[in-house]
């Protein structure tokens, strides 16, 4: 397909889009046409983002920032370029945008360097990060184990106090509680920016200002509004964000860590090694200016202008239109489900404020089991807690099916996913229906 | 041919044992008996398990009086709890842990079959065959088998093998 | 090239190898054939490495180790295989190798697992990793930075010293230091196996015996020898062990630490989030079993398989072979530049016990303006410090130009190389021969 | 060709300065100036300069007395800082100023031409032009002048333009 720059994309465009995408053209199962509902975990590739990685190995693949030779100078080129795409997709500088392994990486980059600077590394700059007995480190209740277990930790390295703020019945984080949970206790407010379990897209704007009265850090998980919504970072304000690579339709192996200029100038490193450093003795050594501060040994090349070839393609495809295409999946989606008997949707039931992500239980027959049946019928979605057990035990469940779309999903994905759906509490005999055949 | 291959994993017993498992809900050990207690996590679904052997001296010889346990899963598991419980139950310890290295030999077999002994010493759990074509459900019908490891390991009893 | 198992290819099977690797077709500078001699940076990557990266994206992309659907399992077999394969390649059992990012992530994430057990992290089993004011941690001169900074970091942490083994004239780590600087007080013991400037390949036994008769833990940093010699871990007996795989003719974006299963047993996570949990709440986690335990988030899934499918292609042609092969390549480069007026090899002079990567000085001229001449030769070798700033210190220069090899490299590269860097003295108008015309 | 490429980039100017190199060697500063030092790496090789410079008031406007510096580099660092130091040497602190940032338009041009009047202010500088097509490159030409821009900074003159 040639991309063509559009404000927005109808469904005939999107039809084109798919094609874009090989792997979907597979059969799994007995032969049944792959139907992946399963973007939310990880995001399927277009070929300009294969092509992208395989063409860095075969024509460019080079050590960057170090050579002298041709090979290096392009390398270097490409990565750099990569970054400045990156940063274009979600509103930022270049030179706010560090490369990590993934997500998780750029949370644990954030959390190491508080750790770093709470000993006392960094000089009397990193000092602002420093958390100490009687800080608090605020999270939310529907946070992926990525955006909580790193803070706990940091809590319990440091002597901090870990809060969050609740989910309601419907999965939303319960905004109304921010100002008695985040006081001026609070040093670093960390929440996501959509819940991969609910889908539930969080307004940011309450949180940036109250994080700003109480004079709290912000870190916003980023990984599912990425791949899905116009994320500007710079309108959004919040201090620092992270997102992977894989779930934006971008390689495997790589993320970034978003962090506002002046923080990053501030922060220590995480990591230490090779590239990251600019005068070295045996006793000690002087860190490089961000983001190369933050990325110790030889990078993850080929990934990352992969990832930029992913933020191109998003570009291009129009974020707006992106979104809009995938609220008409969710709609299709949630409507479906409504029509279903025992079929029970963990989080927001409207296409309002919220994500093509889309988490269930079926009356009597285990998450596990409804996937397995869904697999059968070459349906992918993903089962299991989905790295979020609090928000799943708020619910008083262990584990949902999650079906999640993706620029590629189409409406037969979601008629095909909600055929097989309808059948599963027959095949498994809990019908409340009359006896439906097994 | 879909209703054939999930009808070859959901075997009717395993469906039947799901339902109305065996063993379920913790329940007071005998007079007398060493109990074993154990409690295992399937990490791939958070799904856990706590599961009860009471053990009595029979000759000498240790013998499994009772295996209860509690905990949610799926069909798989919950199925394959109940089987194990009646596989466990009266047999002495030596025995079962011969089971509970048959089955993991079963889970484990990627085709290919199993000895005849074998299939005869693990009767209904047979049905739980056709659980290793699908690696991510393996770890269901394991999980109560390894709790029970786990608790006999409690009480002295060792079954071979290693994990 | 069909790879037939041999214990030692000769020189016309290494000329079949070359083929399989399609970057070096290409032309750089004004049309010239491109002879890469920039291998200890990063190798270039074989057909089958390559293929197998794509093929993972165009066939098996899914989330690994979580999902139910068809795609999701044969990812997790893929990313296993993989393992089982480096680990093999390697003389490991697959549960020691852990994935990281590249070599310095994996040393990071045991500075890190060490310094989150100096600060009680990990319960009872991990204090036997604590570190406190007295212990020390010894490293040697011959360190690239990588595993030289996360180690003096570490020590600023927790209040450890850390000590050195200097190196000799001829680059070697002085063994005989070993049991004046690794005392009692040692815990760590961290060492190269190569060095990446000198080319020098250190004798473990001393350092594992040394470190064994103190009660200190041995880290051994295999980058360099990983993808050039046979390298056997058991038989070797380091705790630790790190390397990358984009040296080792793997992908970008993905490394490997190894660790005793004991000690992996013992070692708190170093990193947090998805996947390396098992129960969670709000207020706390309990942790996987390694090598889970250090492995937070989205694996990079398709890196790693290409790192499997570098180490099969590794054990196909036969370590053995390929460090003979790459001995005489060392042999014809040093005889080469004995040859010549004004250069001096920095490291080792005679084959033994030596890797193909050798740096150099060309008296009156600075390495870079070595290097560019050479690149418009059209060949790549590396200027600079080589992220082994004090090793160079330790030779009273800031920089050398270093040639190195890998298993494609000929001796028709070695001759282009040493034709080119015969002219750079005159070039730069400081020959002492008579009159060599510019 | 290879000459050609190779003679563009070390134009004979270039190698003569970095033989013979202007203001090498740290030398104390007149009596009364104003004195600014800075120090500068190159991250990419590890090269270091220290360079100094002097200021004296001359009808109230700052001007540049002297510029020395040490340190090592290759020829292209080393030859950049030989010919800052000429064109430094007794000119306004404006003008040097201005020449700084006319160097740096210099250096990331990658074709296209610079206007003529810099190319007029930047005289012997402009034998670095052929640098702008060697990236890697660049941070050797800029070391100097970013080094002589910090050290102005350090005695109250900031010269336009950011970093
Ligand atoms: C000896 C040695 N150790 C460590 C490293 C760091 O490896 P990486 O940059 O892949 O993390 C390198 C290579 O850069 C090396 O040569
Ligand atoms: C909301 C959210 N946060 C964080 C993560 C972690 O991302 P990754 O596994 O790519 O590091 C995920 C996905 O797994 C996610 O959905
Ligand atoms: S899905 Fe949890 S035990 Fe089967
Ligand atoms: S190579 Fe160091 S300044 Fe040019």
């Amino acid at each position: 397909m040639a991309l063509v720059m559009t404000e927005k994309l109808g469904t005939h465009e999107f039809a084109a889009v798919r094609a874009d995408f090989p792997l979907l053209a597979r059969n799994v199962r007995d032969g049944r046409p792959l139907v992946y509902l399963d973007s939310a975990a990880t995001a399927q590739k277009p070929e300009v983002v294969i092509d992208a990685e395989q063409d860095f190995y075969l024509h460019h693949n080079a050590a960057v920032h170090r050579g002298a030779h041709q090979l290096a100078e392009e390398a270097t080129e490409l990565f750099e370029r990569a970054r400045e795409s990156v940063a274009a997709l979600v509103g930022a500088d270049p030179g706010e945008i560090v490369w990590t392994g993934n997500a998780t990486g750029a949370i644990n980059v954030l959390a190491h360097a508080i750790g770093h600077a709470s000993l006392g590394r960094g000089g009397a700059a990193a000092q602002r990060f420093a958390l100490a007995p009687g800080d608090e480190v605020v999270v939310t209740g529907a946070e992926h184990h990525s955006n909580l277990i790193p803070w706990q930790e940091l809590c319990a390295r440091t002597g901090a106090t870990l809060r969050w703020i609740p989910v309601s019945d419907e999965g939303r984080i319960l905004t109304n509680r921010l100002e008695d949970i985040v006081t001026d206790r609070c040093r670093v407010l960390a929440f996501t920016h959509a819940s991969n379990v609910t889908g539930a897209v969080t307004p940011v704007a309450p949180f940036v200002a109250r994080a700003h009265d109480v004079g709290a850090l912000t870190v916003l998980d980023a990984c599912q509004s990425v791949p899905n919504l116009p994320v500007d970072l710079h309108a959004l304000g919040v201090d620092f964000a992270v997102f992977s690579g894989h779930k934006m339709l971008g390689p495997t192996g790589v993320g970034a860590l978003y962090g506002r200029r002046e923080l990053l100038e501030a922060l220590p490193p995480a990591n230490y090694g090779g590239l990251m450093v600019e005068v070295v003795t045996m006793e000690s050594a002087t860190y490089s200016m961000p983001p190369q501060r933050f990325e110790a040994g030889t990078q993850m090349v080929a990934q990352a202008v992969g990832m930029g070839a992913a933020a191109e393609y998003l570009r291009e495809l129009g974020m707006d239109a992106v979104a809009e295409h995938e609220r008409g999946i969710t709609g299709r989606l949630l409507g479906g489900i409504a029509e279903l008997d025992g079929v029970r949707v963990i989080g927001p039931t409207t296409s309002d404020q919220r994500l093509a992500v889309v988490s269930f239980v079926v009356d009597g027959v285990h998450a596990h089991d409804v996937g397995q049946l869904l697999d059968d019928a070459g349906v992918a979605v993903r089962v299991g807690h989905h790295c979020a057990q609090p928000l799943h035990r708020r619910f008083g469940i262990a584990a949902t099916a999650r079906a999640s779309a993706s620029v590629y999903t189409n409406e037969a994905d979601v008629d095909t996913f909600l055929e097989a759906l309808g059948r599963v509490r027959g095949f498994f005999g809990v019908s409340d229906r009359t006896a439906v055949a097994r | 041919m879909t209703v054939s291959a999930m009808e070859q994993l959901y075997q009717q017993l395993i469906l039947d044992h799901a339902r109305a498992p065996h063993g379920h809900g913790l329940v007071p050990a005998p007079d007398g008996d060493a109990v074993g207690e154990s409690f295992a996590v399937n990490p791939t679904c958070g799904d856990e398990v706590r599961l009860r052997v009471a053990l009595r001296l029979d000759d000498g010889r240790p013998v499994v009086d009772s295996v209860c346990w509690e905990g949610q899963g799926c069909s798989i598991s919950r199925a394959s709890l109940s089987v194990l419980t009646e596989l466990a139950d009266g047999q002495d310890a030596a025995t079962v842990g011969a089971r509970i290295e048959s089955f993991r030999t079963l889970m484990h077999l990627r085709g290919g079959g199993l000895e005849p002994e074998l299939e005869d010493e693990l009767g209904d759990a047979m049905a739980f065959a056709g659980v290793a074509k699908y690696p991510a459900r393996i770890k269901c019908a394991l999980l109560g088998w390894m709790a029970l490891r786990d608790a006999l390991t409690k009480v002295g009893v060792h079954p071979e093998g290693t994990e």
